[in-house]
């Protein structure tokens, strides 16, 4: 075990076990607190994993943005403080496939990887030039159609949240 | 000097200024906005001209009860005030204050971090508001909610402007970059950044998430004793941040008319003082916006600003 | 560094992920679940990355998040309608079958 | 048309200037502030002018003033009968009553009341606001001195009349 496998082994259980959380508390805001700290925790993995750009794209857009948005809809649905009942569906099958998914996949990579070594030493960081360089002479394609992506996205949300022209004026 | 012990006093010297410079502000804040209402403001505590004002204050709020509401969401109300702190202390860590070294921690990616935990910030604000089990505190935390996300906006665009304009995103890379003309190209980017900011640390004009006069205290309405002062505090905090990111991202940070390399850090700290005076004199001056032409104010007429200065700055760096 | 444990951390956080999206009725509880496995998609990304000492698969993390980020804010807007025509967002009652309840009453 | 944000910027002006200019704060306490002359601070009795008409506690709209007397047979040797002289024995003003409106100042024929500007006597209990005679002869020493005549003004009556008389003599 490096210094950097404490490190991952630290923050992942901490991701991990607020993930855990957020699928089983019984209070949604709370489920959307501990995701904050399962995105944030993920984020210090990325960080401990030399993917800089991308730990702090993770705190600015999932905490900053992702989250609160999350947070305004549950407030805005009118969230009880305190234990909600009728939050879950059956466990035994959500167990079943869930745990099935999670192990199954572990049990493949694990085998994949075994306990092979490899140096961190060697890696460039994933800071912002390099991750720039990368979208930007492969990937620009794709990353012009994600902008058109997230243009639809921002028009498909207006106009589905705005209420029917016109019906307003009738109501009021 | 072994790593351990530059480290230690770096953080020191952070944990010094995140103490100190709000105080400072703070009572500034009580004169400056005292003689501009024709008053005298606290002229008591510590005989001259109240020095010790916010000390006393600070006194004060240890001593108060701590109250909190028999319906709240306990542990949430409690963590909030901590989770408001925690993002402007990791800010100050990457701000320098003159050049070389004169930096907790220098970072390549510096802005990009700032922006980022200045924006967790919203959290704490959605925790207090929520979990004070409150309908006035709640309407704060919403207003709050809508108020910055919408503010993110404007504020990051303004900033990537600069920092594309610098060619980096490390915040000393920026101050290098920095000439006197970008006074006049940035000011665009600069206003934006400024108001944003104003708006990202909810002071007046833009704080009508704690609107006295129809949320009683906003999202802050349940709060008492020390966890209210840590909620000042982070306020305080959030002026200086925010000066001192407008100073480093376009006022030149450590450079001035002379002596640049030797007292830089004097530069940088006049000018950071000079921004939260003009911040104060907003709240003395202005009226606080209301909520829908707050939101009107930052998507008509902030964004198109942050955008165009985007393109203007992409122009100029590309065709000079 | 052991690349196995980011893996089987990502591997269990996607479990997680599938957990909550099985178990969970309230929509927005279920769009969380969903950026819980989509986080664990972007470690895997970035473990790989690390092993084979490139940046492509950052690059897709950073497209991945966007993607999210834009699923999220659709997703919202989606269950705020839901709301405001059913006064409730748990899942189970979306059906073809039930006629929506009139608006006009306390919207 | 205006140029936008003009207003914003005159608020801006206003204040700064405030700022840079004196002002005027007179720190209370450690001040005493200088009240203009006939302010209505307490009312003083000059008991020696009062007697006992009772005209001040009856036209006192809140009933404030509270009077008892007795009277006094005054031997005037060589007169041809004895006088009847009022002796106050009380006089109290309760001030958790009084509004200041004066009216008990205007009415007093014998100028036994007077307007002093001492307004520092809040106290701990209402019932000490009651103010017996004694202590409203002490707010006496605080009634200013009478204006001076106004120069160009007519003489007063009293000076007139008594000229008349020199005159006629």
């Amino acid at each position: 075990m490096t210094v950097t496998d404490v490190l991952v082994c630290a923050l992942g259980a901490v991701s991990l076990g607020a993930a855990i959380r957020v699928v089983t508390t019984n209070q949604i805001v709370r489920a959307g607190l501990w995701l904050v700290v399962a995105l944030g925790a993920l984020a210090g993995v990325y960080l401990v994993l030399t993917a800089e750009l991308l730990a702090w794209v993770q705190v600015l857009i999932y905490v900053g943005a992702v989250v609160v948005l999350m947070l305004f809809a549950v407030m805005l649905t009118r969230a009880p403080i305190g234990r909600s009942d009728d939050l879950d569906r059956p466990r035994l099958p959500a167990i079943l496939v869930g745990g099935g998914a999670g192990l199954g996949l572990a049990a493949v990579l694990a085998d994949a990887y075994r306990w092979s070594y490899i140096g961190l030493s060697g890696v460039e960081p994933g800071n912002a030039e390099a991750l720039g360089r990368e979208v930007f002479t492969g990937w620009a394609l794709p990353f012009e159609v994600l902008s058109v992506l997230l243009l639809a996205a921002l028009v498909g949300a207006i106009a589905i949240s705005r209420p029917e022209v016109g019906e307003r004026r009738e109501e009021s | 000097m072994p790593v351990w012990l530059e480290i230690a006093i770096r953080v020191a010297g952070v944990f010094v200024a995140f103490l100190t410079l709000p105080l400072i502000v703070g009572q500034t804040e009580h004169k400056v906005m005292a003689h501009m209402q024709g008053r005298l403001g606290p002229m008591y505590a510590g005989r001259f001209h109240g020095w010790a004002q916010l000390i006393a204050d600070g006194v004060k709020f240890v001593q108060k009860e701590e109250v909190v509401p028999g319906a709240a969401d306990k542990s949430v109300f409690r963590l909030a005030p901590a989770v408001a702190l925690v993002p402007y202390l990791v800010a100050l860590l990457v701000i320098p204050l003159g050049p070389g070294d004169l930096v907790a921690q220098p970072l390549d990616m510096g802005l990009f971090l700032v922006l980022a935990v200045v924006g967790v910030g919203i959290v704490a604000v959605l925790m207090a508001g929520w979990a004070s089990a409150n309908k006035y505190t709640l309407l704060g935390a919403l207003r709050a909610a809508a108020q910055l996300l919408a503010y993110e906006l404007p504020f990051v665009l303004a900033a990537a402007s600069v920092a594309m304009a610098a060619g980096t995103l490390s915040l000393t890379g920026i101050v290098e970059a920095w000439r006197p003309w970008w006074l006049l190209w940035q000011l665009p980017a600069l206003f934006v950044f400024f108001t944003a900011g104003l708006a990202e640390i909810r002071r007046p004009p833009f704080d009508a998430p704690i609107a006295d006069s129809e949320l009683v205290f906003g999202y802050l309405t349940e709060y008492t004793g020390l966890r209210f002062a840590l909620f000042l505090l982070a306020e305080y905090v959030g002026i200086v941040v925010i000066s001192a990111l407008t100073t480093v991202l376009f006022l030149g940070g450590w450079k001035g008319p002379f002596a640049s390399d030797t007292l830089g850090w004097l530069w940088t700290l006049v000018k950071v003082g000079a921004v939260a005076f003009v911040i104060i004199w907003l709240r003395v001056a202005f009226p606080r916006l209301r909520v829908d032409q707050l939101q009107k104010f930052c998507w008509l007429g902030l964004v198109p600003i942050a955008l165009l200065q985007l393109i203007l700055t992409a122009v100029v760096k590309v065709g000079f | 560094m052991h690349p196995v444990i980011p893996y089987v951390l990502a591997a269990l956080l996607f479990g997680t992920g599938v957990y909550g999206v099985t178990v969970r009725r309230n929509a927005v509880l279920l769009l969380m679940s969903v950026e819980l496995m989509l986080g664990a998609v972007n470690l895997v990304l970035v473990t790989a990355d690390v092993t084979l000492k490139q940046h492509v698969g950052q690059a897709f993390a950073l497209f991945v998040i966007v993607i999210a980020a834009a699923e999220v804010g659709l997703g919202l807007a989606i269950v705020l309608q839901l709301f405001r025509l059913r006064r409730s967002i748990v899942t189970d009652e979306v059906g073809a079958e039930r006629e929506p309840v009139a608006v006009s009453e306390d919207a | 048309m205006e140029l936008p944000g003009k207003g914003l910027l005159k608020g801006l002006g206003v204040t700064l200037k405030t700022m840079t200019r004196k002002n005027g704060v007179q720190q209370y306490p450690d001040v005493q502030p200088d009240l203009p002359a006939r302010s209505r601070g307490v009312i003083a009795l000059m008991e020696a002018n009062c007697t006992v008409c009772m005209l001040c506690a009856r036209e006192c709209p809140d009933w404030c003033i509270y009077i008892d007397s007795h009277k006094e047979t005054v031997e005037v040797p060589g007169a041809a009968r004895a006088r009847q002289k009022n002796v106050l024995d009380r006089f109290d003003i309760d001030f958790s009553l009084c509004m200041y409106c004066g009216i008990c100042i205007e009415v007093c024929p014998f100028d036994a009341l007077y307007w002093a500007p001492e307004f520092a006597y809040a106290e701990g209990d209402i019932r000490n606001l009651l103010h017996d005679r004694g202590r409203l002869g002490e707010h006496m020493a605080h009634v200013p001195a009478p204006d001076a005549h106004d120069p160009m003004g007519e003489p007063s009556k009293e000076e007139s009349t008594a000229a008349k008389k020199g005159g006629a003599r």
